[in-house]
């Protein structure tokens, strides 16, 4: 009988969306307890060796290939490069200052989906889940991670260049926002 | 009956034009220990060397064709030139075959040697064959095609990006989200009467919650003038609240408007 | 650097089809010995542990699940399971042992008519037209596809059963088939 962490991890190759380990332990017949002991040790064990990596996102679990491999992944699958950096970074520059901040606060401010985003700056570690906003729908919230400090090269969040403070106040708390408007 | 309605009756070659439009020649029935069937067919086997025609007599079948123009007044012209055409190529084809000849005659295509009509059992060891693979072959699963090749278009050079440009970045971002505001000198006086239309305007009779419909309210006496608004159009009756367990809803009583405008001067 | 073993690895996982080691090659920058070779010692290493394995299908390389959890990753995808009829069977295997093929030959053969199979394994896209015979009536010439290959788990069409050595007419198979089934 294959291990659950095996099991898992077979679930995980044939998803390329996210899904939770509700999901997973109705299809193994685990508990989720078990199935969340399985995916620690896989993220792990993955994070040990080889080139893959397990990731959380939007509260579910999926595989990617490690950031150290981008270049041979690109070189394969030729992506279009130009097209998707700005919107990226948009979105990267979104989530470093206003951290942590919800997707649809981070669509507010671009008025455009991020879901893209999202995914593919946290599968390059530049980004991660900073837990759940205690409001009606408990929004995940989002937060850069030590990977892009060192990335930028930047030792905290304190680094970040300084923006027109006008400007800084923006919509994510729309009443905050508007009072300091009225002054 | 005359005997070419009969030969007509033959499944192998339909009469007439075929679905290639070409012209068929008559359903002549050939029999001998090489070949049985039709001259039609009899030319299709010796064209892709399915049938030895040295073993096939051609002189009945000459004799046949005549007895068959002869025999038919109604000879349709077209169908005995299809047939004519066929037995020449037979006969050339024979000639050809009784005539040594140093080169062999050139083949335009090579065709190899087809098994005889219908499915032997070779066939069927091989259809059980690829069934087997192809259930096996359900047993493993791949990674699903389009949705993985979206998810990899990420390749974002990071190399020659700096904090500074993620910094530009979000000023543009910001810039973009909201113009600047024209900052406002003095506080303007404010009619009731227009902030109830305001509100009037943007009440449905679908409850929609109270920032929805104070949403052009953009300072705090925004609010509280649009909240005022509310509350005398629910006086009035042309407005109703609905208070579920997490928000507060607004919607409108279906009045004609006139009255509306009317209470709020009054 | 990552081991050319990992790098290629990682280029399978995102791949959703085979790729050839040419591919590997070219995108990884080694020679296609080496990616040979890292295929090679690869595919023992899936094969002695963890729930995936390298498959050389249509003519590449690529990674699936292994068959024993074909239960748990059913349990999550809910496949739906396409059956071929015994009909269509036929017509595929009279056109994948005696490609390139008419209609009228496949109808001879069988002895029954083929429209309807030829269509649906078209449909399948198991079958497709590979041009016209140069003979009176131009008729079609129809032969298999890769996706046959990786549907019935081939490399190439030398893989094709060799129950029956007979039925080969096709030059390219029938040298391998034939040298397998005299040993």
């Amino acid at each position: 009988m294959p291990s659950p962490i095996d099991r898992t991890l077979a679930l995980l190759f044939v998803s390329t969306s996210p899904i939770t380990s509700l999901e997973i332990s109705r299809a193994l017949q685990l508990t989720e307890g078990q199935v969340e002991q399985a995916l620690e040790l896989l993220e792990t064990q993955l994070a040990e060796s080889g080139p893959l990596q397990l990731l959380r996102l939007a509260g579910g679990y999926q595989l990617s290939t490690k950031a150290e491999y981008v270049n041979d992944v690109a070189a394969l699958l030729q992506p279009e490069r130009s097209k998707l950096s700005r919107s990226l970074m948009e979105v990267l520059a979104i989530i470093a200052y206003r951290q942590p901040i919800t997707t649809a606060e981070i669509e507010e401010i671009r008025g455009a989906s991020c879901d893209y985003g999202i995914r593919a700056l946290a599968e390059r570690r530049l980004i991660e889940e900073k837990g759940r906003r205690p409001t009606p729908g408990r929004p995940m919230l989002y937060g850069t991670t030590d990977e892009f400090l060192h990335q930028f090269k930047m030792d905290s969040l304190a680094d970040l260049p300084a923006v027109a403070p006008a400007l800084f106040a923006l919509p994510v708390a729309a009443a905050a926002v508007r009072e300091s408007a009225e002054h | 009956m005359p005997p070419r309605l009969e030969m007509r009756d033959s499944p192998d070659v339909p009469h007439g034009v075929t679905a290639l439009g070409v012209v068929a020649p008559p359903p002549l029935q050939i029999s001998c220990p090489a070949f049985e069937g039709s001259l039609a067919m009899l030319f299709a086997c010796v064209r892709e060397h399915r049938v030895d025609l040295m073993e096939v007599a051609l002189s009945p079948v000459c004799e046949a064709y005549l007895a068959y123009l002869v025999s038919l007044p109604e000879t349709d012209l077209d169908e005995a030139a299809a047939a004519l055409a066929a037995l020449a190529y037979l006969l050339e084809r024979k000639a050809w075959l009784l005539i040594p000849v140093p080169e062999p005659e050139p083949e335009p295509y090579e065709e190899p040697d087809l098994p005889h009509p219908g499915l032997d059992s070779d066939y069927h060891l091989a259809i059980d064959a690829l069934q087997t693979w192809h259930a096996e072959r359900a047993d493993w699963f791949f990674r699903d095609g389009e949705a993985a090749v979206t998810a990899y278009e990420l390749p974002y050079r990071l190399e020659h990006v700096s904090a500074a440009d993620l910094a530009r970045e979000f000023q543009r971002v910001l810039q973009r989200a909201k113009p600047q505001e024209t900052p406002i000198l003095s506080r303007p006086r404010r009619s009731i009467a227009d902030e109830l239309r305001r509100v009037a305007d943007r009440l449905s009779p679908e409850p929609a919650p109270l920032w929805q419909v104070l949403g052009y309210a953009e300072t705090k006496s925004d609010c509280v003038y649009g909240f005022l608004a509310v509350l005398e159009l629910v006086r009035l009756g042309q407005a109703r609240v609905h208070v579920a367990e997490d928000a507060v809803s607004v919607s409108a009583v279906l009045a004609p408007r006139a009255a509306v405008l009317a209470g709020g001067h009054a």
